[in-house]
């Protein structure tokens, strides 16, 4: 797209944006629904369940060790792809 | 071991696009067998999987990591998600026996290993798509199966790698748009899990950062999708990508992104929400009616053969968006079952073109004389993949079609049901052009002297023969027993309350 | 009012960072400076995904019981969107990975990144 | 005589930083449990460290200690032990990537096999980042060329 048609583009979205963090949860209080639903778990039990202190790793690579299973697939997708498009296409 | 299928599916082409890099290094030969093997047994694993779902009743749930859903990742095998993950194993196993020879003459033998590891990848991606019952998990596997879409495009020659930036430009930001949909909907939530999600959002419907959310959502997946306004990067790089790669993309990445859009938009929305309350059907309907039209109408502008179908692709999936405009049980019947046809009838006519690139040594329509008489299967291929797109009553695509249309009329939005005859009537212009050119070509006319006289096609590796009759039976079989399928499978996989 | 600013403000830092990696993206002729918009675009998606996670007097997500014989959840900040956001820089090194490939793969075949340069050889 | 003079103190710097900078590599993965570290910072530092010995030198020195082929199977390695530590849990009939259920195969209790669990997964991500890091990074400045660099590319 040239330049006359990314800017209303841009403009465009950045309105729904603006207009869309209004109504977040204001940035840090503790009972927001990203603090109170899910992780509270990670935290009190990590220790328990998984013998980990830092909540962080537990939750990387025990409660969701199957995100990064694929995370190192991605970065090895791109390893590949890289080795296939440059090598030997002199 | 059965219970462990649904996971399976997506480990077993992992491991194995890893050992097929691996012993690529060393013995160049094992790639094409192992991927072949590979993708054999994702489809017991998927038709495994899927007849539990059929003999139970009730969908299959696996915790990853043993962890329960809202903690943990949750794989869901339902009616829905089975159907798709079959279609998917079929589909790309009769594209790797068919890509074979392919391969061999497009890709230097250097480069197979990646190659075949990258092919595996992509069905993984694919796979992961479609069972995953995360948001989150499905934006990494999202993300792996563009990956190696843009790798294996970029292996084309000339401007291929322009093409498959341009794609990555696009894909990104999809990608990304989806990524910050899911974001949206964790900053009002809390949580990733689709089953979890539908219970939280009810009461937060109309909250204004929830649209938004739900707007950037649909964005990212209109994208993956190439529905009609964000479809740009689709017949470029599907034109030049090579066609042992166009094979297993074209019919099945957009096809897993409108499967996406139908999970979002019934499964983790209430579909009294996304139907009634905020008509975001009604508005998918009207611009799937304008991409019927506008790329309905540049498929029959197009000279070169494969670029045209890439247009029917972005078709195809108008005539789902207006199933799912529809709103109604039909509607959607309709639009899970041209879905479903859709990879097969693609499928087919790009493994058709793809032999004829190869063998014939011609892309535009024009070059086509006397293809019967050289290639009676592929222009029979050709004739099958074509009336079943047209929706000509024995083949599946009529059926899909049916449904479509009766609920249009039963959601009384007259402009589907006559954008839908309208984008039927089109394709038949189309491919008759075909038709007549490949079969009824008078003798006298200099093109078909010229390629009497000139170079023979070359004789095809039984290897592209059988996978192409076996697709073309899939069409016809798919068709005949349509109503089977619909009964049994369709009706339960439309999410309750449509 | 202020506290309504002090609320949002960061959110609204990465908004503008999102349109100027949108921009960038869309409007850029050089398809380098396309790439740099496209990373100005992820990473602003990973910075609204750690500030969703912030929590007032929370510290680092590593649990010690000396802090506080209870291990409460409200003083540690949410480690979800830090993990969320691991593998989504990952995904922004694999895609300017692949991408730097296929510029190079451009470079080779057309000689310029001028995206109006390849557009004009194209056509001929 | 000037080119040479500086590069002497950066490969001096350079030779004594590498060393350290591996170490600290392996220390920042072996203590992703307790603090920030774990598999996908150690990678990235060991690869750096190899990357610093190419841009100091040049790039044939990589070569010398690292071929190319072992990097790629470094990179199939570490994904490869990942997987399989998931498909260790089917032995004991667990969910994919449940190591609790790994306590019925090895005498620890089901969080102790968690712990360990981990600390194998995170070798496997450590090898695998290292591995693709190093070979993009090298395949990008050489533009495909590898080992056979010529000798300009300092």
């Amino acid at each position: 797209m040239n330049k006359l048609a990314a800017l209303p583009a841009t403009l465009v979205a950045g309105g729904f944006l603006f207009y869309s963090t209004a109504f977040f949860p204001s940035w840090g209080d503790p009972d927001q629904p990203a603090g109170r639903h899910v992780s509270p778990r990670y935290i009190e039990k990590t220790l328990a369940e998984t013998g980990v202190p830092n909540a962080v790793t537990s939750v990387l690579a025990d409660y969701r060790g199957y995100d990064t299973m694929f995370e190192t697939s991605v970065i090895f997708t791109a390893g590949i792809a890289v080795m296939m498009l440059l090598r030997g296409s002199r | 071991m059965t219970v462990h299928f649904s996971v399976l599916i997506v480990v077993v082409p992992l491991l194995s696009s890893f050992l097929v890099f691996a012993f690529g290094l060393f013995q160049r030969r094992v790639c094409f067998p192992a991927t072949v093997a590979a993708l054999a047994a994702c489809l017991v694993f998927s038709a495994g999987s899927f007849r539990t779902v059929l003999t139970t009743g009730r969908p299959v749930h696996y915790h990853l990591g043993g962890w329960a859903p809202p903690w943990g990742i949750e794989y869901v095998v339902d009616y829905l998600n089975g159907l798709v993950l079959t279609a998917i194993a079929i589909v790309s196993l009769l594209a790797a026996i068919y890509a074979r020879t392919l391969v061999a003459r497009e890709i230097p033998a250097a480069k197979h290993p990646p190659f075949y590891a990258l092919f595996l990848l992509q069905v993984t991606g694919l796979f992961g798509m479609t069972v995953t019952g995360d948001m989150f998990n499905l934006y990494v596997l999202l993300e792996i199966a563009s990956f190696s879409a843009y790798a294996l495009i970029g292996m084309g020659e000339g401007a291929a790698p322009f093409a498959a930036f341009r794609y990555m430009i696009f894909g990104t930001l999809g990608a990304c748009s989806y990524l910050l949909g899911v974001g949206y909907l964790y900053i009002s939530t809390g949580s990733l899990n689709m089953a979890d999600l539908r219970q939280i959002l009810v009461p937060i419907y109309f909250s204004q950062a929830l649209m938004v959310g739900l707007a950037f959502l649909l964005l990212g997946i209109a994208v993956k999708m190439a529905f009609f306004p964000v479809h740009l990067w689709l017949p470029d790089s599907y034109t030049l990508a090579p066609s042992c790669v166009s094979v297993l993309l074209a019919p099945l990445f957009t096809k897993v992104g409108a499967y996406v859009m139908i999970r979002v938009l019934f499964t983790v929305f209430d579909p009294s929400f996304s139907i009634t309350l905020l008509p975001v059907t009604t508005v998918i309907g009207w611009v799937a009616v304008a991409g019927i039209l506008f790329s309905s109408i540049m498929a029959l502008a197009q000279g070169d053969l494969k670029r045209m179908l890439c247009y029917l692709i972005v078709t195809e999936g108008g005539y789902i968006g207006v199933g799912i405009g529809a709103g109604n049980r039909p509607g959607l019947t309709g639009s899970i079952f041209h879905l479903l046809n859709d990879m097969f009838m693609m499928g087919l006519l790009f493994m058709a073109v793809g032999a004829i690139q190869a063998h014939f040594r011609t892309r535009t329509i024009s070059g086509l004389t006397g293809l019967h008489r050289s290639m009676p299967v592929t222009a029979a291929a050709l004739v099958v993949g074509g009336l079943s797109v047209i929706g000509v009553p024995p083949l599946c695509g009529f059926f899909s079609k049916w449904y479509l249309i009766l609920g249009a009329i039963e959601a009384r939005q007259w402009f589907f049901a006559g954008a839908l005859l309208l984008g039927s009537l089109l394709n038949a212009v189309l491919f008759f052009r075909i038709f007549e050119r490949c079969y009824f070509e008078a003798p006298h006319d200099p093109a078909h002297r010229k390629r009497e006289a000139g170079v023979k096609a070359d004789r095809m590796a039984m290897g592209e023969l059988i996978p192409m009759a076996l697709m073309a039976v899939l069409v016809i079989l798919l068709g005949l027993f349509s109503g089977y399928i619909v009964q049994h499978a369709i009706a339960h996989a439309i999410p309750p309350g449509v | 009012m202020m506290e309504f600013i002090f609320g949002t403000f960061n959110y609204g830092i990465y908004v503008v960072l999102i349109l100027i990696g949108f921009y960038g993206m869309m409007a850029k002729n050089n398809l380098m400076k396309k790439l740099i918009g496209m990373n100005i675009f992820q990473w602003s998606i990973i910075l609204f995904y750690i500030s969703i996670g912030s929590k007032k007097g929370g510290t680092v997500p590593v649990v010690d019981p000396s802090l506080h014989p209870a291990i409460r959840a409200v003083d540690y900040i949410n480690p979800l969107p830090h993990v969320l956001m691991l593998t989504a820089i990952v995904v922004g090194v694999a895609t300017t990975g692949i991408a730097l490939a296929l510029l190079i793969l451009i470079y080779r075949t057309y000689g310029t990144l001028e995206e109006d340069e390849i557009l004009e050889v194209l056509k001929k | 005589m000037t080119k040479d003079l500086d590069n002497v103190v950066i490969k001096t710097v350079s030779r004594i930083l590498v060393p350290f900078m591996q170490v600290f590599s392996l220390y920042v993965f072996a203590h992703g449990h307790g603090s920030p570290g774990g598999g996908f910072q150690g990678g990235c530092i060991m690869a750096a460290s190899f990357i610093l010995l190419g841009v100091a030198f040049n790039l044939r020195e990589i070569g010398k200690r690292f071929r190319e082929r072992n990097n790629a199977l470094m990179c199939v390695l570490g994904v490869f032990i990942y997987t399989g530590t998931g498909c260790l849990a089917f032995l004991s009939s667990g969910n994919f990537l449940d190591y609790g259920t790994l306590s019925d195969l090895l005498p620890i209790d089901s969080i102790k096999a968690r712990y360990y669990g981990m600390a194998l997964i995170e070798l496997g991500v450590q090898i695998t980042v290292m591995a693709v890091m190093l070979s993009i990074f090298v395949d990008l400045v050489t533009a495909g060329r590898g080992e056979d660099a010529p000798e300009d590319t300092e």
